[in-house]
């Protein structure tokens, strides 16, 4: 009974579902913030996510007349938002917080972390628009090209912690935690190197931010998936993709360099870890170039970090 | 020739571009037949910009139809009054004022400068790079700072009127003009080489949207779009107006024809002109700036042209006995450049038809009319 | 890679955002915002009608004279009236202000009264309107204007004809 | 490209048999406008042939309905028009009767710089030769003419609307032009009651 | 009670805009750009954002005079963005017509189709005058929420 209380507060109290939430809000506010300022702007109130959520719940829903199921077009946000809950309990925070196995493992989360682009397409389809098609098409192309270089980093890192560990291959976020706490954090070792690099490609893509804003590309299909929908249920995507900042990046921290102190110290070590990262990895990049067209990442992907991630992969099988 | 002639297959889908579409600044509709990525076919519905104004000209007396051909288009607003009036002055024989004819190359390069930055932030905003968007964005302001100090209007500048100008520059606004543009040289310098080097914009315009020089002459295209492909052909320097013969003019072209190159050739333009407004403020001569009262046109008919931000710019004015003219056609320079979005746009991918739209800078409004 | 210079430079610089809305804007002296009517200065030539290209001014007769109105939402702002104007009496003034409620559209109106006056000379009713003297030579006094002005177009005529007649 | 020769005069009277009324003079630049009216509007297509030989663009055209000569021709004619006037004053050279409903088609093309015009007359309800096997060009400008005016342009490849909606009724330039009593922008009399009305209620 | 209005007053700082062309001459449309896009008026203070989706929008802003061509789908295009919405005139052309009233093929002015809220006269007006206009839209649309 109390393992089902802890398992659900978890997922919807912490390090989830709220707080999870609302960092992600943050994260994301202080992502336009900076970006404004690199931008000579002066930018919105860091909490200007949760301000767009709140007013998305006064504004009407409105289902187009071209969806073909109402039910898929309302349902498919609200699968993605509840994949994101039980994907954000699933993210160690060393020294902090380590996720029940009840939940899953790392094959869970990245089944998981497909969902959303997954949820994008459903919808996109569902709506019923030529865009939404578009989008459809251009986010499957992009999921094919990233999830490869990301298994084969996953894989990489699986492979050295299991094999350090005594077993053949580890798919225990936990276990991936601890080995580098006892052993050193990945971001360190050389071998990982190339796996670290195709993560870093990896995580744009997988936000869905420039370079690889390309199934949302405003000015080419019109923010795409998400084109018609409006109120609460565009409120839910928004929701949907702060949490998956927050897993996406938290999931960055833990197989790279999980070293933290404990307690409340650890966490706010991780919350600043996490802002780092957002700035940096995101940030940064997205006020710094411009779009690719979907053939160019595809080949993009299918080149440099798919390449890094072999490598790593190569050396720690060899090695 | 390029053949541009598809047939619709089973494998093609439509997809509608417009009539209100973020990636346009203005209403246009494409239908759009696609297979996969890449347009196979497209097919052009205009009109929704049509307001009627040559209906309107002939209900206006020639001095109200001053301002409304300068409401045609904002973005190329000094350039058809100054065409208008340059028709109506030849039909009258007026002479005008030296110093009218430096004032007006003025007004007509600072909306020149603004209009080729406008589309050049365009297009680093279809690219998906915002931040170049808002740079060049924020270097057009001095531009439209200029407007607004020296005409008092951020578009439409009010410049011109029948037999000269309206406005003046005395010391303070000459300086302020002449520190303005100091500023802007820098600026629009470092731009040029962001866009000759920056891997972003190099990847998503070299080789995009190619228009060959015989296609282009096929279409008649005109302005910066011609001078892309290689036709070395700029009405201030073929039939000279204003003060044009007396400025340092040089015409820019390149060969390639392919979006960079038209991107490439505005800018080179606004640097042109920036030089232009200098040696306008340096030459300068006195004088009053505009014939007094409002001079009678007879009747009679003329042809004038300019070479307006966007290309060759040709009215036609017909006047008889009444204050309003009997007829006034003008063709713009999108008009001809836009029938030559069918060889850009065969077999590009959907994600460049805004970038290829965009690069031949349509005015829908002016085409429209 | 200058990019990134950029980038620094916007930090190191600050936001080149304008104050405004939460604090003034900077308006240029030249700025054509809102027209702005003179009646004692205006001659009545209605020339500003006649180049007005978007019908936004219009003169009415009324019982007490002749009233002048802009209506500003209509107005393009051209300057076309004060340009063409003999006396200036229609000037754009800089004020941009100009936003407001749909219940308020109709009164977004400029608007001014030449009134009706009884000629000193011959006791007729007419306008007050300012003499049209600037071509008139020798130029005249300020009493010679003023007291012209109070006569009707008429006497008016009579008066500069006498004055022409003297010199 | 090249620029208007000096025996274009010539060269085009010799492929428009009914005759052509030719004009040029030149700018302070050197900048040559010409103006060509064709007796006979069958002579365009020969005529464009010629230019398009000389490598012109066909930059613009131009329809318009010339109203009628007003009945006041009691004064004396001002020297220079008299032998205009001799000629009839109801008909334009070539003897197109100009009585408000005829057309005056001006096809301008551009010789690197300099102008050529040609001017075709055509009576109402008559045809004109498409120029778009010589000029690619001239597709949307016939396209316009026909959706401006009752005119109909001989073997145009899309005779499509180009501009206009289609809930605008056809040759709108015929429909309101000569008979419209909207001059000089005024404003509509309810449009004006409803804002000195709100002036007089405010005061 | 007091919750849903302190929500409200929340909700009023996400105003986001939306334009609709509706046949100008592209000065209003350059200007709200302008407005919205660029460093130096910067609305994301006041947290408005342009966005691409007529669904998303909160502050609607029309331009131009309404052609007759562009009529309808500007017309079902206002249908399609959610309440509440809020709309806003900018430049004369959609209030009165401006200088192309009368013309055959300009249907404005455009309150005989929708309902506005804001006027912007202008010819265009300036971003100043728009982010004044846009303010006085957010005030309506705090009543309206």
């Amino acid at each position: 009974m109390s393992n089902q209380v802890t398992l659900l507060s978890a997922v919807l109290l912490f390090p989830g579902g709220l707080f999870a939430l609302l960092f992600g809000l943050a994260l994301k506010g202080a992502d336009r913030r900076v970006a404004a300022r690199l931008q000579g702007r002066v930018g919105p109130p860091l909490m200007q996510p949760l301000f767009d959520l709140v007013k998305l719940g006064f504004k009407r829903t409105m289902v187009p007349s071209t969806t073909a199921s109402e039910t898929v077009f309302l349902g498919a946000p609200l699968v993605g938002v509840v994949s994101m809950l039980i994907a954000a309990a699933l993210v160690p925070i060393s020294g902090v917080y380590s996720p029940d196995p009840m939940l899953g493992n790392l094959l869970v989360l990245l089944y998981l972390l497909m969902v959303p682009g997954i949820v994008l397409m459903v919808a996109g389809s569902a709506s019923g628009s030529p865009y939404g098609a578009i989008g459809f098409s251009r986010e499957m192309a992009l999921m094919l090209a990233y999830e490869g270089p990301l298994v084969l980093v996953v894989a990489a890192v699986a492979l050295r912690t299991g094999w350090s560990e005594g077993h053949v291959i580890s798919f225990s976020l936990t276990e991936i935690v601890r080995h580098q706490q006892v052993h050193g954090a990945f971001l360190f070792d050389p071998v990982m190197w190339p796996a670290v690099a195709a993560f870093v490609f990896f995580y744009p893509a997988n936000l869905g931010i420039v370079p690889f804003d390309i199934p949302e590309a405003e000015t080419e299909v019109l923010e795409g998936p998400l084109l018609e929908y409006s109120g609460p249920a565009l409120g839910l995507f928004k929701i949907m993709s702060a949490l998956k900042a927050v897993v996406v990046l938290g999931l960055g921290i833990a197989l790279f360099m999980p070293l933290a102190p404990s307690g409340v110290l650890g966490l706010a070590v991780w919350l600043v870890e996490m802002l780092v990262l957002m700035l940096v990895g995101v940030t940064v990049v997205r006020v710094s170039v411009g779009r690719m067209r979907i053939d160019q990442a595809f080949a993009f992907f299918l080149k440099w970090p798919l390449l890094f991630a072999a490598a790593s992969l190569a050396v720690v099988v060899v090695v | 020739m390029t053949d541009v002639t598809h047939t619709t297959t089973a494998e093609t889908y439509t997809i509608p571009v417009g009539p209100l579409h973020v990636a346009l600044e203005e209403p246009m509709y494409f239908k759009i037949d696609v297979r996969g990525e890449t347009i196979a076919n497209v097919d052009i519905n205009a009109g929704h910009v049509h307001r009627g104004i040559e209906y309107l000209t002939t209900k206006r007396t020639i001095y109200q139809n001053v301002i409304l051909t300068e409401r045609i288009c904002s973005l190329c607003s000094n350039s058809h009054p100054e065409t208008f009036a340059m028709a109506a002055e030849q039909i009258a024989g007026l002479e005008v004022p030296e110093r009218a004819l430096y004032l007006r190359v003025i007004a007509g390069e600072i909306k020149r400068i603004a209009s080729n930055l406008f589309n050049i932030a365009i297009l680093a905003h279809l690219v998906g790079y915002e931040t170049l968007f808002m740079h060049v964005m924020e270097v057009r302001e001095v531009a439209q700072d200029i407007k607004e100090s020296v005409f008092g209007n951020r578009m439409d500048l009010g410049a011109v009127c029948i037999g000269g100008v309206r406005y003046d520059l005395d010391d303070e606004t000459t300086a302020y003009l002449s520190g303005a543009l100091d500023k802007l040289v820098p600026e629009i310098d470092e731009i040029i080489a962001t866009y000759r080097t920056n891997g972003s914009i190099l990847g998503r315009t070299r080789g995009i949207g190619i228009l060959k020089r015989e296609d282009a002459l096929a279409c008649g295209v005109v302005g910066p779009v011609a001078r892309a492909s290689g036709i070395d052909y700029d009405v201030r320097m073929v039939a000279p107006y204003a003060a044009y013969d007396r400025l340092p003019m040089v015409v820019h072209t390149l060969t390639d024809g392919d979006v960079w190159s038209r991107a490439m050739i505005r800018l080179a333009e606004a640097r042109t002109a920036i030089e232009l407004i200098r040696a306008c403020l340096r030459d300068l001569p006195g004088g009053p700036t505009h014939l007094h009262d409002r001079p009678d046109i007879p009747r009679g008919q003329a042809v004038a042209k300019c070479e307006a931000p966007r290309g060759e710019l040709i009215y036609y004015l017909k006047t008889n006995d009444n204050p309003e003219p009997e007829r006034v056609k003008w063709r713009v320079p999108t008009f001809m450049n836009w029938d030559a979005l069918r060889y850009m746009l065969a077999d590009q991918k959907i994600a460049d038809i805004a970038i290829i739209v965009n690069s031949i800078d349509p005015c829908v409004s002016c085409t429209e009319r | 890679m200058n990019f990134l210079t950029l980038l620094a430079r916007n930090l190191w610089n600050g936001p080149s955002t304008e104050a405004f809305p939460f604090g003034p804007a900077v308006t240029p002296k030249r700025f054509r915002g809102k027209i702005a009517f003179d009646a004692p200065s205006c001659e009545g030539c209605k020339i500003c009608e006649r180049v007005c290209p978007a019908g936004a001014i219009r003169f009415t007769k009324t019982a007490d004279g002749l009233g002048f109105s802009c209506w500003h939402d209509t107005c393009v702002f051209c300057g076309n009236c004060e340009f063409y104007c003999p006396t200036k009496s229609v000037h754009q003034t800089t004020d941009w202000h100009l936003s407001h409620t749909q219940a308020e559209k109709y009164s977004m109106v400029e608007s001014g009264l030449i009134p009706n006056q009884v000629c000193v000379e011959c006791g007729a009713t007419a306008l007050d309107t300012a003499p049209s003297v600037a071509a008139v030579k020798p130029p005249m006094s300020a009493e010679e204007v003023a007291d012209l002005r109070g006569r009707c177009p008429k006497c008016r005529a009579k008066f500069l004809k006498a004055r022409r007649a003297k010199s | 490209m090249t620029r208007v020769p000096e025996d274009l005069e010539s060269r085009l009277a010799a492929v428009a048999p009914g005759g052509i009324d030719y004009s040029e003079a030149a700018d302070v630049h050197g900048t040559k406008v010409v103006w060509v009216a064709l007796a006979d509007k069958d002579a365009l297509l020969p005529v464009a042939t010629v230019l398009h030989e000389l490598g012109a663009r066909l930059s613009m055209t131009c329809a318009s309905q010339p109203p009628a000569p007003e009945e006041e021709e009691a004064e004396e004619p001002a020297e220079g028009e008299e032998a205009k006037a001799d000629e009839g004053p109801r008909a334009s050279f070539g003897g197109t009767v100009l009585d408000g409903t005829s057309y005056e088609l001006a096809y301008h093309f551009d010789l690197d710089g300099d102008t050529v015009t040609v001017i075709a007359h055509v009576s109402q309800g008559g045809e004109i030769d498409s120029l778009t096997p010589l000029f690619r060009t001239a597709d949307w400008s016939e396209r316009e003419m026909m959706e401006l005016y009752a005119l109909t342009v001989r073997s145009h490849p899309d005779p499509r609307r180009l501009f206009i909606d289609p809930t605008i009724d056809a040759a709108v330039f015929e429909r309101l032009i000569p008979f419209s009593t909207l001059v000089n922008a005024a404003s509509t009399k309810g449009l004006w009651e409803k804002i000195l009305n709100k002036k007089g209620g405010a005061a | 009670m007091n919750i849903i209005s302190d929500l409200k007053k929340v909700a009023t700082k996400s105003p986001w805009l939306y334009r609709i062309n509706g046949g100008s001459c592209n000065g209003c449309d350059v200007e709200l750009a302008t407005t919205a896009c660029i460093p130096r008026y910067d609305v994301e203070r006041l947290g408005c954002q342009y966005c691409g989706s007529p669904r998303h929008a909160d502050i609607v802003l029309i331009t131009g005079p309404l052609t007759a061509h562009v009529k309808d789908a500007v017309l079902r295009l206002w249908e399609e963005i959610p309440e509440p919405k809020v709309t806003v005139a900018v430049g004369v052309c959609p209030i009165s017509g401006g200088i192309f009233r009368e013309s055959y093929a300009v249907c404005a002015p455009i309150d005989q189709y929708l309902p506005v809220d804001v006027n912007i006269p202008g010819c265009p007006p300036r971003p100043q005058a728009i982010i004044e206009g846009i303010a006085k839209a957010i005030e309506i649309w705090r009543e309206k929420l």
